[in-house]
Order: C-alpha cells, then sequence, then structure tokens
C-alpha cells in the first residue's frame, strides 16, 4: 500500500504542496499576528518552507547523498551539490537576520515596553 | 515508504506551525517552533542532504530556539 | 589590480578593525579614509582602460562566480566609493566632539556597506547578488538602529522586517530559477530565460519583482521608507539615499534588461515609476518634519530613475545615469546639512530653518533644491531633460505629464522651503562650520554647478555606459564565450 | 505598519480561500518542472572528482562558491557585532542566579565532549558531512551550556575579538594570496593531487578555509548566546 507513495511525481507532488501550505501559514501569521516575536516566527517558518521547497524538488530518492568514500564512487547517482550549498548559507543568514532583529525587539521593549507591532505608530506625527 | 513518511511529517509541520501561530502563550508557540524546526531536519534527512540536515538541527533548531527563548525571558508572558 | 578589491578590501578592513581599535580609534578612522582613498584611485585607474573584463573568482564562468567589469558597473562603483571618501571626510571633522560617528562599529558598518554595495554591482551570479542582498541590508538595519533611541529601534525594526520578507520572496524567486534553469550565471539564466513557458516566467518576474520591489522603493512596496528615514538620523540617510537605494535599482534593472531584453513588462514599471513619483511628491507637499520631507523628495527622484530605467532605450538610461550622479551629490549635501542642523539645534521642523543662521548652508542647500528640481544651471537638469525628451519620442504622453505635475509639486515644497531660508525672521546664535566640511560641501557644489553648466563632460562616457548597460547580447556572449 | 488587518473570521476565511486557489497554481507551475534539465550541479561533481575533496557539498561551499561564504562571514560578523551593540550591558556584576549543583557537575563534564565533538565536524568537515559552520555552532552550544550553569563563567570579549579577527583576516587574505598566486581570488594554490581524496590532508586550501570558517563562526556565535543570556538575565 505504501508503494504509491514512492514514486518521483507523487513526492514531487507531497513536496510541493506540503512546502507551499507551510509558506502560506507563514505569510498568513506574517499579516495577522501582533506581537514583534510571533512576527519573527511566521518569516522563519516562510523561510524554512522555501528550503524545503528547494531541496525536496532537487533531490531523487533513489540517489545518494553527494559525498564521495570508499564504497560509493560513482558520481552519476549522487544528489545535485548545489542546491545542499546554497540552502546551507541561506539558513545562517536567516538566522543572523533573526538573531539581530530579536535583539531590535528586546532593545525596544527595554526602552518602550512595547511588543505590539501596531502600536509602534510613534514615526507618524 | 519514504513518500508516505514525507507526506506525514509535512502534514505535521503543518499543523504544529499553524498552531505554533494560533497559539495564545507565547511560550506555547515557542516550544511548537522548535517542533517545525525538528521537523524540517528530519525532512532534509529524507532528502538526502545530510549537511543541510545537520546545519539545520544546529543553526536552524538550535540557535533560533535559543533566540527566541532569550526572547521570551524577556518579553515576558503578556500577548 | 582587480575588481575584487573593491569588495575585498573593505571586507579585509571591516575583519581587522576590532583588532586594530586596540591601536586607538583615530588611527582606525584614518585607516579607514586611507583605504577608501586608495579604491578612489584604483576606480579612477581602471576607469580610463574600461573595457568588458570579466574577473573570475576561484573558477571560471559559468560554474564559479566571476565579478563583470564594464563601464556602467564602474561607474557605480566610483560614485559610491567617491561618496564614502567625503562622508568618512565629513565624519572626520566631527573628530573633537566624539560622536558616535566616529566609533570603530559605524567604521566597519560603513565598509560593509561601501563593499556589498559594490559587489552588488559587480556580480554577475544571482545567488551571490543575494548574499551581497543581505550583507548590504543587514549593515542597513544596524546603521539605522545605531543611536538605540525608540525611534531608531523602530525604524530600524521596521527596517528588519521588510528587509526579511523581501528576501524571502528573492530566495523563492532564486530557487524557481535553478530548478528550471540548473544554473545560478546570470548569462546562462538570460540565455534560456526566454524558454521558459509564460506561466513560470510570470511568476519568476513576480517574485523578483517584490523581492526588489521593497528595496528600490517602489510605490506599493514603499510604504516602510519615510519612518525609516525619519526614524534614523541624517547622517545615515545620506548614505541610503546616495549608495543603497542606487545599488538595488542598478542590480534590479540589470537583471531585467538580461532577462527581458524586449521589455516585456515595461509598459508596467513606466506607468509604476510614474504613479509612485506623482504619490511621494503629493505626500510631501504637506510634511512639517525635514527628514520625512526629504524622504518623500528621495522617493520621488528614485521612482524618475526607476521610470528612465524603465523605458530600456539609450536617451532614458543616459538621463537616468545622470539623475543617479546629480541626485547622489545633492543629497548627500542636504542630509549633511540636515545632520548639522539637528546636531546644533535639536530640531528638525520646518521652520528652523527660519532661524538657520549660516548663509554658507543655505547657500548649498538652495543649489541642492535646485540640482533636484532640475533648474538649469544645474546638474538634475540635463538628466530630466534627457528623460523626458526620450518619453516624448516614444509617444508616452501620460507619463510626460504625470512626471512633469509631479516635479511641479517639488517644486512647490522646495520653493517652500527657500522661502523659509531666505525670509527676515529672527536668527539663532550663529553657526560655525569647520574648514573640511565647508571643502566637502563646496566640492560637491562645484561638481554639481560643472556637471549642470557643461554636461558634455560626462555625457560621452554616460552614453556609452547606457550603450553598455542595454547591451544584454555582448554581456552574455563575454562571460559565457570569454 | 499598515499590514495588519483585523481578525475576523471573513478575514481567515478569505486569506484560506486565496491561500488555496494560489496553492493549485503554484502546484501547477511548478509541478511542470522540466525533470531532466542538466544541473550545474552534475558538471560540478564532475569537476569536483579532480580537484575537490571528499564531501562535494563542502567543496561547493568553500572552494566553487567559496566567495558566497566570505559574504556569508560578513553577515554573521555584523549580525554579532550588532547584537553586541544593541545588548551589551556594562555593569552585570552577580546578576545570575547560581545554577543547582547537579546542572554544573553535569555541564562541566559535559563540554569537552561537546567541544571534542564540534572540533571533530569541523576537521572531518571535507570528509564526512559537517563543517565549518555546523562545527562552530556545536561549539558554541557547548559554551552556551556553560554560561546557563556557572554563574561567573564569562567568555572574555578579548579572546572573542582576536579569535574572530584573526579568523576573518587571515580568509580574506588567503583569498588576496590565491588573487596573486593563480590570479583568481580564492584559488586553490596548494596543489593536491586526487589520490589523496579520501585522506584527512586532502583539497588543499578547503579544510584549511573551513577550520578557520569554524573558528569564526564559533566565536561570533558565543558572542551572540553570551549578549542574549546577560542581558535578559539583566531583567
Amino acid at each position: 500500500m505504501f508503494d504509491f507513495f514512492n514514486q518521483s511525481e507523487v513526492i514531487k507532488t507531497i513536496v510541493v504542496l506540503g512546502s507551499m501550505a507551510l509558506f502560506f501559514v507563514g505569510l498568513f501569521g506574517l499579516l495577522t499576528r501582533k506581537h514583534i516575536i510571533r512576527i519573527f516566527m511566521s518569516i522563519a517558518i516562510m523561510e524554512s518552507s522555501v528550503f524545503l521547497l528547494f531541496i525536496g524538488l532537487s533531490f531523487k530518492s533513489d540517489f545518494i547523498a553527494p559525498i564521495i568514500d570508499k564504497t560509493h564512487k560513482n558520481i552519476a547517482i549522487m544528489n545535485d551539490p548545489i542546491p545542499q550549498a546554497m540552502i546551507l548559507t541561506a539558513i545562517v543568514i536567516a538566522m543572523a537576520v533573526l538573531a539581530l532583529g530579536v535583539s531590535f525587539a528586546i532593545e525596544y521593549y527595554k526602552l518602550t515596553g512595547r511588543t505590539d507591532i501596531d502600536e509602534m505608530k510613534s514615526l507618524r506625527y | 515508504m519514504i513518500g508516505f513518511i514525507i507526506l506525514v511529517t509535512f502534514a505535521s509541520i503543518a499543523v504544529v506551525a499553524l498552531s505554533a501561530i494560533m497559539q495564545k502563550k507565547l511560550a506555547d508557540s515557542i516550544i511548537l517552533f522548535m517542533g517545525v524546526g525538528l521537523g524540517s531536519v528530519v525532512l532534509f534527512f529524507i532528502f538526502k542532504a545530510p549537511d543541510v540536515a545537520l546545519t539545520e538541527a544546529v543553526i536552524g533548531s538550535g540557535m533560533s530556539s535559543l533566540i527566541f527563548l532569550m526572547a521570551l525571558k524577556h518579553l515576558g508572558e503578556r500577548a | 589590480m582587480s575588481s575584487v578589491l573593491f569588495v575585498a578590501l573593505p571586507l579585509l578592513f571591516g575583519f581587522a578593525t576590532p583588532l586594530l581599535s586596540r591601536l586607538g580609534k583615530d588611527a582606525v578612522a584614518y585607516a579607514s579614509v586611507a583605504m577608501q582613498l586608495f579604491l578612489l584611485c584604483l576606480s579612477f585607474y581602471l576607469l580610463e582602460s574600461v573595457s568588458l573584463h570579466v574577473e573570475i573568482i576561484s573558477i571560471a564562468p559559468p560554474l564559479g562566480i566571476s565579478f563583470v567589469l564594464n563601464s556602467v558597473s564602474l561607474l557605480f562603483v566610483t560614485v559610491f566609493i567617491f561618496l564614502t571618501t567625503l562622508f568618512s571626510f565629513y565624519c572626520l571633522s566631527h573628530r573633537e566632539t566624539g560622536s558616535y560617528e566616529n566609533e570603530t562599529k559605524f567604521l566597519i558598518l560603513l565598509n560593509m556597506l561601501l563593499a556589498s554595495s559594490a559587489g552588488l554591482v559587480l556580480s554577475s551570479d544571482i545567488f551571490n547578488i543575494y548574499v551581497f542582498f543581505e550583507i548590504a541590508g543587514i549593515s542597513a538595519y544596524i546603521l539605522s538602529a545605531y543611536r538605540k533611541t525608540p525611534s531608531a529601534l523602530e525604524a530600524g525594526l521596521k527596517y528588519l522586517l521588510t528587509g526579511a520578507v523581501a528576501s524571502v520572496f528573492l530566495v523563492f524567486a532564486i530557487v524557481l530559477i535553478y530548478l528550471n534553469i540548473g544554473s545560478l550565471n546570470l548569462a546562462v539564466i538570460a540565455q534560456s530565460f526566454e524558454a521558459l513557458p509564460f506561466n513560470v516566467k510570470l511568476l519568476i518576474s513576480i517574485l523578483l519583482f517584490i523581492g526588489f520591489g521593497f528595496k528600490v522603493e517602489i510605490f506599493p512596496l514603499n510604504f516602510w521608507v519615510t519612518d525609516v528615514y525619519q526614524g534614523s538620523s541624517s547622517l545615515v540617510n545620506a548614505l541610503f539615499s546616495g549608495i543603497v537605494a542606487k545599488a538595488y535599482l542598478f542590480v534590479f534593472f540589470h537583471i531585467v534588461y538580461l532577462f527581458l531584453p524586449d521589455g516585456d513588462f515595461s509598459a508596467f514599471l513606466i506607468y509604476l515609476g510614474a504613479v509612485s513619483m506623482l504619490v511621494a511628491e503629493i505626500a510631501g507637499l504637506k510634511q512639517t518634519n525635514l527628514k520625512r520631507l526629504f524622504a518623500y523628495s528621495s522617493l520621488g527622484q528614485v521612482a524618475l530613475i526607476f521610470t528612465a530605467f524603465a523605458l530600456q532605450n539609450e536617451d532614458a538610461v543616459q538621463g537616468a545615469l545622470f539623475i543617479v550622479i546629480a541626485h547622489s551629490f545633492a543629497k548627500l549635501i542636504i542630509f549633511l546639512v540636515l545632520a548639522f542642523i539637528e546636531k546644533e539645534y535639536e530640531s528638525i521642523h520646518i521652520d528652523i530653518l527660519k532661524e538657520l543662521n549660516a548663509p554658507f548652508l543655505r547657500a548649498v542647500l538652495l543649489i541642492a533644491m535646485l540640482s533636484l528640481l532640475g533648474i538649469p544651471l544645474f546638474a538634475g537638469f540635463v538628466g530630466k531633460l534627457l528623460v523626458l525628451k526620450s518619453l516624448a519620442v516614444s509617444g508616452m504622453l501620460g507619463v510626460l505629464v504625470m512626471i512633469v505635475i509631479a516635479s511641479l509639486f517639488e517644486a512647490v515644497y522646495y520653493f517652500k522651503l527657500a522661502g523659509y531660508m531666505f525670509s527676515k525672521g529672527e536668527r539663532r546664535g550663529a553657526l560655525h562650520v569647520g574648514f573640511i566640511q565647508k571643502s566637502v560641501f563646496a566640492l560637491l557644489v562645484i561638481l554639481l554647478i560643472v556637471i549642470g553648466v557643461a554636461p558634455f563632460i560626462l555625457s560621452g562616457f554616460l552614453g556609452e555606459a547606457s550603450r553598455v548597460m542595454l547591451d544584454s547580447a555582448n554581456y552574455i556572449t563575454v562571460i559565457l564565450g570569454g | 505598519m499598515s499590514l495588519k488587518r483585523s481578525l475576523s473570521t471573513v478575514g481567515i476565511s478569505g486569506f484560506a480561500l486565496s491561500a488555496l486557489l494560489v496553492l493549485t497554481v503554484l502546484n501547477i507551475i511548478i509541478q511542470n518542472i522540466p525533470r531532466n534539465i542538466q544541473t550545474a550541479g552534475g558538471e560540478l561533481l564532475k569537476l569536483n572528482e579532480k580537484d575537490g575533496v571528499a564531501n562535494a557539498v563542502t567543496t561547493v561551499v568553500v572552494y566553487f562558491r567559496g566567495f558566497d561564504t566570505l559574504g556569508e562571514i560578513a553577515v554573521l560578523f555584523i549580525a554579532s557585532l550588532g547584537v553586541g551593540l544593541m545588548l551589551h550591558v556594562k555593569c552585570q556584576k552577580d546578576i545570575k542566579r547560581e545554577s543547582n549543583f547537579m546542572l554544573q557537575t553535569a555541564s562541566r563534564y559535559l563540554f569537552p565532549v561537546i567541544l571534542l565533538f564540534g572540533i571533530y565536524i569541523m576537521v572531518y568537515g571535507h570528509l564526512s558531512p559537517g563543517g565549518g559552520f555546523q562545527g562552530g555552532v556545536v561549539i558554541a552550544s557547548g559554551v552556551l551550556l556553560l554560561l546557563i550553569s556557572h554563574k561567573k563563567f564569562e567568555v572574555p570579549y578579548s579572546v572573542i575579538v582576536t579569535l574572530e579577527t584573526l579568523a576573518g583576516v587571515s580568509y580574506v587574505f588567503i583569498g588576496l594570496i590565491g588573487l596573486m598566486v593563480l590570479d583568481t581570488f580564492l584559488g586553490n594554490f596548494i596543489p593536491q593531487d586526487v589520490s589523496q581524496m579520501g585522506m584527512l590532508i586532502s583539497g588543499g586550501i578547503i579544510p584549511v578555509i573551513y577550520i578557520i570558517v569554524g573558528i569564526k563562526v564559533g566565536s561570533e556565535m558565543s558572542h551572540i548566546a553570551q549578549n542574549l543570556i546577560q542581558r535578559a538575565d539583566y531583567v
């Protein structure tokens, strides 16, 4: 019963639907949540959904990880290393921006006691 | 079998992410967010990308959780 | 002397500064200015013998990353380095007050901003452009929140949030590009972008537009710009409007010219630019806070450059390059004067101009505003004339009318400011402007006047630069063939 | 931020409907991605066999696309500088609460293991999955464990700064040496033959760069963690 899911077409559909669902959950959180930390969480969820989409669509289930060692020498059946290298960098960049944003939010909370994105109106007089 | 595991993991991540956003208390949403991090580590591992899985485990669910927990400790329980 | 030095040297300086600052703050500030002067000489040296030259990094394109050095990218790099050097000289003159612009952290961020905007302009690999997109972004977020006051932190938070969302859409676009085309090199992507099915091309274009739209400050996506300008200090605004906005503008249109050479969406972009200029100028009319007012004027000018680039013909691009130069110099003057006023009088309300008791600053501010308006004897005139001419030639009369009306609105509030400056009201204590500051302002004013009076100096080079920018076929053959 | 809309049921259902619509459109668009396009990854794998290391992803991250990693290190450097700028607290003598005895002894014995594991991941980055980023952050999590458990433990700022600066400067110097020797920035100027593929000393500058990246990432992450913890405890 389970081998229906193993065809690569079905896996690609699952990956696309799953990561896009995650993307829209993040977008929904971004647009409707008011607490600053939840907004950062929604952005983090959107980012991880895009990364999952990329690796999910660029991998072939019958290929192996792109690491050469004594037993796996045949590079013809190795997955594509470029998406993994890109996502590796993008995850660290996303985390750096997130750390900076949270430190801004903590400092802003220390000074004004506000965490609600709507209350940040002081710049509009 | 892989496809089924992917389906289950993706479904659980989406549900956990949605509930993380809809939570009332900030502490619960941060803990559920860590669940999303762990789920994506499992998925990267299934997608035959060990480097990315290790990075996501260490940074995606490791450091991000530290950052949010410190923010939680700081911003208190309101909202 | 390769073009990678424009990015490698500021990075090296940035990484070394925390340890260098042990030798003393002054040493670091002077070293930073010396390094920027060296880069300026390097850029002028390269400007002489500029030929389309590909700078390979680690392995040859199309697999590896490469910097492409042509007259357009070199022009932008030279303008960025020139602006940063003048900015550093201006900050040097604040030495005695020990104000924050001379702390090592500010210098590191300034150099990182310079390195990333040079990288954005030179790079020919789309993921490399994303990395520089993030470096420029993250150093801009910290620069805007540098003073740690509530309004500065609010500006930093808003800038960071919009920047993070923009980078998510940009990564999404890069993911789809790699999945459909299989390469990250701009030349390879440009070659096979035509063959993509229309809906995939449309989706990638929309995602790229949203990703860059936030940073290019175009109408529906620029709600955050005025808050950030108002929250951060005027010194930093000079950097934002002078360097950061221009770098993102160039990269956006560099990609548009490469991917859509026959201008599929150019009509949409032209009308969007004209509408966003109109909205920005109308909103600028009723502003009472000087920083916010000049933020709207920056939005208007950036929208004008956006429209000119979107026209995709040589006259318009040449005009856009003229406006880029004139706008950068004028905005550097305006925001440095504003920083001076904010420091001395602690208020940036419009009425403060009535009490400004510094004839030199008033004259410099007036010349900068006239040049922005496009009054004949100043630099802005030539650019605006070329853009309006190409609009008329290509028969876009609606857009022409919109831009003329927007310029009229801009003239209204500039002359209102000029009226305030030269009104007879009582004046506060005389302001003492340091010698270095005066020389910086004088140099910028002279440049504005020289370009305005004798544009033929630059028009040859800018004409060739606009031809090179539009000629994407040659760009592709150089990378792949070379 | 005028993005906020009221949380009425109409809002949610409207958003859900539009999400579903766009989801199906996206699915159709992404589905007909050409399967067998000749991606650059294939060519890089062939190139990797000649002058790369066993872990193809490490070759791509450090050598073929090494400039992205240099930019990546700059992003992390600026982020830790920004967090330090925002959260640095001058006077915080004895503000952390004393944690209980079990946590202290456990962390004292666990830290060397975590440190060793981090160094292993970093050094063997070019042979097995792992590398500079992951190894550095594992070491930072070890430091984090000590920061939480021991009240007076604090990574001295001068150590962090010297490590960070030396690593960053040497990374750019390696790039400049490559520029001088091979006329390509970040070129692999240490000759290495393919027979050494699986050995520890293989791949020329690739393991060297990844260890430098690991040191830099480790010091910066522990700097961020330390600032976050100290600031949080200073409530």
